[in-house]
């Protein structure tokens, strides 16, 4: 069998669709939009700890984190990759960034003012990432399930060093420890809304999950990663900005404020703190680039030219 | 001893003040995979720099932080050419191919050293330089030889590094005190001219004659760039004296 | 009282942090008649920011130096378009030219203040905000009307710029407090937009149409530009605790 | 009388030549050459002070600071003027500098490490400029002595507040009186070299001293700075780096340490600490206003053009 036959079968039998296999046109559009999404997220999400590296207070935290910046690189370059396997070259997906019509976790639209900033956003953000990313090693299609398994391995490794800068900073002076609880303060609802809208108000899941990409609902997640940093924040001797937040023995829930979601929509249309500034930069140094680009082009054309020539010197 | 110390210093601040400038290219690059590259070569770098002031700091009983955050700027003692603002890519990669093929020639000496922990970390530091060498070399080519453009680009580049070469190869009183601890800057250019002569040939791109600036770096005396870099570098840090991170 | 002090303080580094900008011109103009016309527009507007400080100091015992020195930089009332990089001469011009506009519409009111120094202060400050339009508004349309590159890059510069515009002219609780001794920003936009219409239709330039940025200076909320501006600023200064110069 | 006849009676009486008048090739040659490395140093010179303009430590001497780099540019407006006169554009001379065919005072090569050096480029090197340039505001050449007469009084004022802040310098704390001594102690023999090689290494100094544009001997002007310095040390609780300084009574001369003119050869042939960078800050600042020149121009000329338009629709 083969065609939708055999697509429905593979989904059927939570099984993996691979590049070469058919796929309804819908999930390949999906699966692109998601994939580069999740590419440009890494690219973006470099800017905002790029931003301390020269400034990291010890040697040690400056090494840390610039490993972190370049591993974010990487999971960009795995994830560009898996896009392409469903069709898409990497610098279309690349111009879709810069002319604003491709999307990035809007997370990464937050300034880092501080330095822990630094621990606030491995601690919470990659958190949440991890939170939703785990889940998507199973996706059905192939390469990106397997890019998923090696990028959460690195994320959660980036999550502990995350909790480790908040930890020695709540553990440090009183100004250090202010800095730490600020952080947190700052980003502990940007990182809910990571999981996307309420289920009510997220009309796309439901094909995601029928498809086998998505495998959680947004709030299950959401109050998932709720508990998990609501027993961590304790260790941390830090608190969470949420009155509300409680764990509820009836549902077997997690019970949290209400987030903005006003501001949630703002800044996915372009009005959150730093929308203008991570795509100024990062046309600023793709342009800086070209040059660099067309040499690399046309050196190896030239090397590709001469190697046929003394291939046919030598034949 | 405190010659061996002070000749550790100087290795440890240029490995230091090289990976702050290349570190800033990290989310700059000119491709992703170039991101991934200087990000590893400051990685790497920086790791050097680590190596070389922990040593330095146990004969006046201080950290590798205490070096890097607590020194004022006529402490330092690198050369000038890592000073040097990193410009565009092609600046980059120029005082990427000086400073490469000088450690990997400096470091290659360092093996042999007398003082077993210069020895070592010049061992484990060798292995990299090699490959920001390569990496160095293959871009210069590239740009020397890619199009008109990338060619004016990388000469001119090459133009701006060169008065900061001589000083990397200059000897001076400490040089003579460590004896075969270190190794005889003077005793490397040989080789690095040739080598370079070699690269520059292949990337069809001329060496530059300038006149050298007149450096410095060895005494404590700097550019005027090492001022901006040490107020970013440090501000953290001294604003929070005592603290752990 | 306290609300004047707060307000002046927002004027004043609104003043500070864009003469900081400006004063990186020096030496680097496009021609040396820049030099000084860039010049001239940052020393005025460091007066200006001299002036407002001292008032603003006043109220807590605390000297301009203080305040520009030894505050940190959540501690800062600036807008985030005067935090935004000088880019290439184009976004200097481009932030002038809101900046300008914006002071001398601001400056216009303020002289009716209740309060007899920020009066005094904006009339003396309005004269020479009056040039610093007139010299923005010159280039925009130059550059604007020029070569066909420097009309796309005036463009650019424009887009990169406007983001931060809409901030300026946000109201809050302090405008309210402040009352007739302050300008109620929102009370400028119309005669900014109408301004800023005319100047860019003779530039032959479009008004952009990008989402604003959040903004948050008001609030000590600010871009990820300000740590760096302070601490270059403020490195010498704190350097040296307790020193005059 | 015209022609040679008329010059020679002009510098007989020691009048002025002005730029309609007859005047001696080399004459014209040695003036440009002279007012146009002059209009340079003044622009290579913003260069060090610019370096603390950004990082002045307090206000007051940020504004001061400001306005004595711009008074600088100024200068070097009026000289470029100067020079203009007698026949070269302001373009072709600016082109000389960029080229590296022109020189510029090479004290300008030497780095402003610290924020006293604002106080030793004030006291020392624009009180070096000054006893040079005294003289020269009666140089034979009009405008060039006029520019003189200007420019003279402006860097009177920049003197004073140079050594206004190296007496704020040593009466503050002991690290502040040290920077101050440092930079005295780096600025010193530079300054003494600014008045040029000794009088028996100086072949130029007497043509020009003939022509009346130079007045006084190299080694002249040196002594009286010398004297002059001498003096006001004391008033800065200051030292002179020169073991050898005093007043001979019986020559009536000041004495002062040798000094090293192979380091002022090397300077002058570019291998000095800052003679590459200050160059490739002037390229770069050249080269980045490349397009805002041309657009002004190309403004310019369309304006130019819809005047005539204008003119000849109303005619």
């Amino acid at each position: 069998i083969a065609g939708q036959a055999y697509f429905d079968r593979v989904i059927a039998e939570d099984s993996r669709i691979e590049p070469r296999d058919w796929m309804p046109a819908a999930y390949r559009r999906t699966l692109v939009r998601q994939v580069s999404q999740h590419a440009h997220s890494e690219i973006i999400g470099m800017q905002p700890e790029a931003n301390w590296i020269t400034r990291a207070p010890s040697l040690k935290r400056k090494a840390i984190l610039m490993a972190k910046v370049q591993d974010e690189a990487g999971h960009g370059l795995y994830l560009y990759s898996a896009a392409e396997t469903l069709g898409t070259p990497r610098d279309v997906l690349n111009q879709q960034l810069l002319d604003g019509k491709a999307k990035y976790s809007s997370i990464f639209n937050y300034p880092a003012r501080t330095w822990a900033d630094m621990g606030a956003i491995g601690w919470l953000v990659d958190g949440a990432a991890i939170a939703n990313q785990v889940p998507l090693c199973r996706a059905s299609y192939g390469p990106y399930g397997r890019a998923m398994v090696r990028i959460c391995k690195e994320e959660s490794f980036h999550q502990r060093q995350g909790f480790e800068i908040l930890l020695e900073l709540s553990n440090g002076t009183p100004a250090q420890k202010q800095m730490a609880q600020d952080a947190v303060d700052r980003f502990y609802a940007p990182a809910l809304m990571m999981f996307g809208p309420p289920d009510d108000d997220s009309p796309n899941s439901k094909q995601s999950m029928a498809w086998n990409i998505k495998r959680f609902s947004n709030d299950e997640l959401r109050q998932r990663f709720v508990g998990m940093i609501a027993e961590q924040v304790k260790v941390l001797g830090l608190t969470l900005p949420d009155p509300e937040l409680r764990y509820d023995e009836e549902t077997g829930r997690w019970i949290h404020m209400e987030l903005d979601w006003q501001e949630f929509k703002d800044v996915i249309a372009g009005r959150g703190p730093c929308n203008a500034q991570r795509m100024a930069r990062r046309r600023e140094a793709h342009e800086n680039g070209t040059w660099v680009r067309e040499a690399a082009r046309a050196y190896a054309k030239k090397q590709a030219a001469k190697r046929a020539a003394e291939e046919i010197g030598a034949a | 001893t405190e010659d061996v110390a002070q000749y550790a210093l100087r290795l440890g601040d240029d490995a230091l003040i090289l990976a702050q400038r290349l570190s800033h290219w990290i989310s700059r690059g000119p491709e992703l995979e170039e991101d991934i590259a200087l990000g590893n070569i400051a990685l790497d770098t920086l790791g050097h720099a680590r190596s070389f002031l922990t040593y330095a700091g146990h004969a006046w009983d201080r950290t590798e932080d205490d070096l890097a955050y607590w020194r004022e700027e006529e402490e330092f003692r690198c050369a000038w050419m890592v000073e040097q603002p990193n410009g565009d890519f092609g600046v980059t990669i120029a005082r990427q191919l000086v400073m490469s093929v000088y450690q990997y020639l400096l470091y290659s000496k360092l093996v042999d050293s007398t003082d077993a922990t210069l020895a070592a970390i010049a061992a484990k530091a060798l292995k990299e330089v090699d490959y920001h060498r390569d990496h160095a070399i293959q871009w210069t080519v590239r740009l020397g030889d890619g199009t008109e453009e990338s060619h004016d680009r990388m000469q001119a580049a090459l133009e701006l590094v060169w008065p900061y070469v001589d000083e990397l190869f200059d000897d001076d009183a400490l040089i003579d005190a460590v004896g075969d601890a270190g190794v005889r800057p003077s005793s490397l250019r040989e080789t690095f001219d040739a080598h370079l002569a070699e690269v520059l040939a292949e990337a069809t791109l001329d060496l530059p004659d300038v006149p050298r600036a007149r450096g410095g770096g060895r005494r404590g005396e700097h550019t005027e760039h090492l001022g901006y870099i040490l107020a970013e570098m440090q501000v953290l840090a001294r604003k929070h004296p005592g603290a752990t991170w």
